[in-house]
């Protein structure tokens, strides 16, 4: 990649993320994110690893950072391939609807 | 030429909205992440402190509950014997 | 229950102690239980067994140590469950109430 080349994907990166926020395209992608992740059951599974990590530890013994550290992990590899995938495709859907870009 | 650049710029907003995609996933992810934490830690805080103040209350229940047994067991040991005593005394 | 839980209990315990007996809680707590039990007959019940057992053991053989130690089981049995249900709740009450404790 020449120098010219990564300042024009730097460019068209922040024109893309400038229209996604300008359009709520971003904030609906995150609520769409959301409630796919509720509805596949990622937060009741979430919870329940929250729960097993404060019964392990004990509760005297746990942060909120700790507990972050430690079902984040577990948070990212349970988002389904289904749920990335339709994200995906909303994504690629946007970005070829608007030309310019 | 313009054929060519096109195909380019198809293949690079392919690859873009895949790192678009890990980028919002991540965000959602680790937002929520932190939401459900603060939430589960909060709830255990209160579930822990319910179950304390069940405890405590039970057995200060019975603490309470023996004092005053006691004293007033005392109480009507003391009152019937003397009863029994006048009742006696009348007797004789 | 745990060294640090059991702490915490005994920590509480002495907070509540003090909090009942400065609120004059604690008093007004006996004084209920007495009311109950005057009210549901088991003073008179009570009394009733202490002539029983005099009576039996002959007025020049017992003695209020005696007496006490005889009836104490039955006085604590006759405790109605509806009474101690009372009083446990109105504990609950309370300390959920003094939410610093």
């Amino acid at each position: 990649c020449s120098l010219s080349e990564m300042n024009k994907d730097a460019q068209l990166r922040a024109t893309i993320n400038q229209k996604l926020i300008e359009t709520g395209e971003r904030e609906r992608l995150k609520e769409l994110l959301r409630a796919k992740l509720t509805e596949c059951g990622w937060k009741d599974q979430l919870k329940a690893h929250c729960k097993d990590v404060i019964r392990e530890k004990g509760l005297e013994h746990v942060t909120v950072d700790d507990l972050v550290a430690e079902i984040t992990p577990k948070g990212r590899a349970l988002v389904p391939d289904s749920v990335k995938k339709e994200l995906l495709q909303r994504i690629r859907t946007f970005l070829s609807q608007h030309a310019s870009l | 030429e313009q054929a060519r650049l096109k195909k380019e710029r198809e293949l690079w907003k392919s690859q873009y909205s895949q790192t678009l995609c890990e980028e919002i996933t991540e965000q959602v992810v680790d937002h929520s992440v932190r939401k459900c934490a603060i939430q589960e830690l909060r709830l255990a805080v209160e579930v822990d402190r319910r179950a304390r103040i069940n405890r405590c209350s039970t057995e200060f229940c019975s603490c309470l509950i023996k004092e005053t047994l006691d004293s007033e067991i005392f109480q009507v040991v003391k009152e019937t014997l003397q009863e029994v005593h006048c009742f006696c005394k009348y007797l004789k």
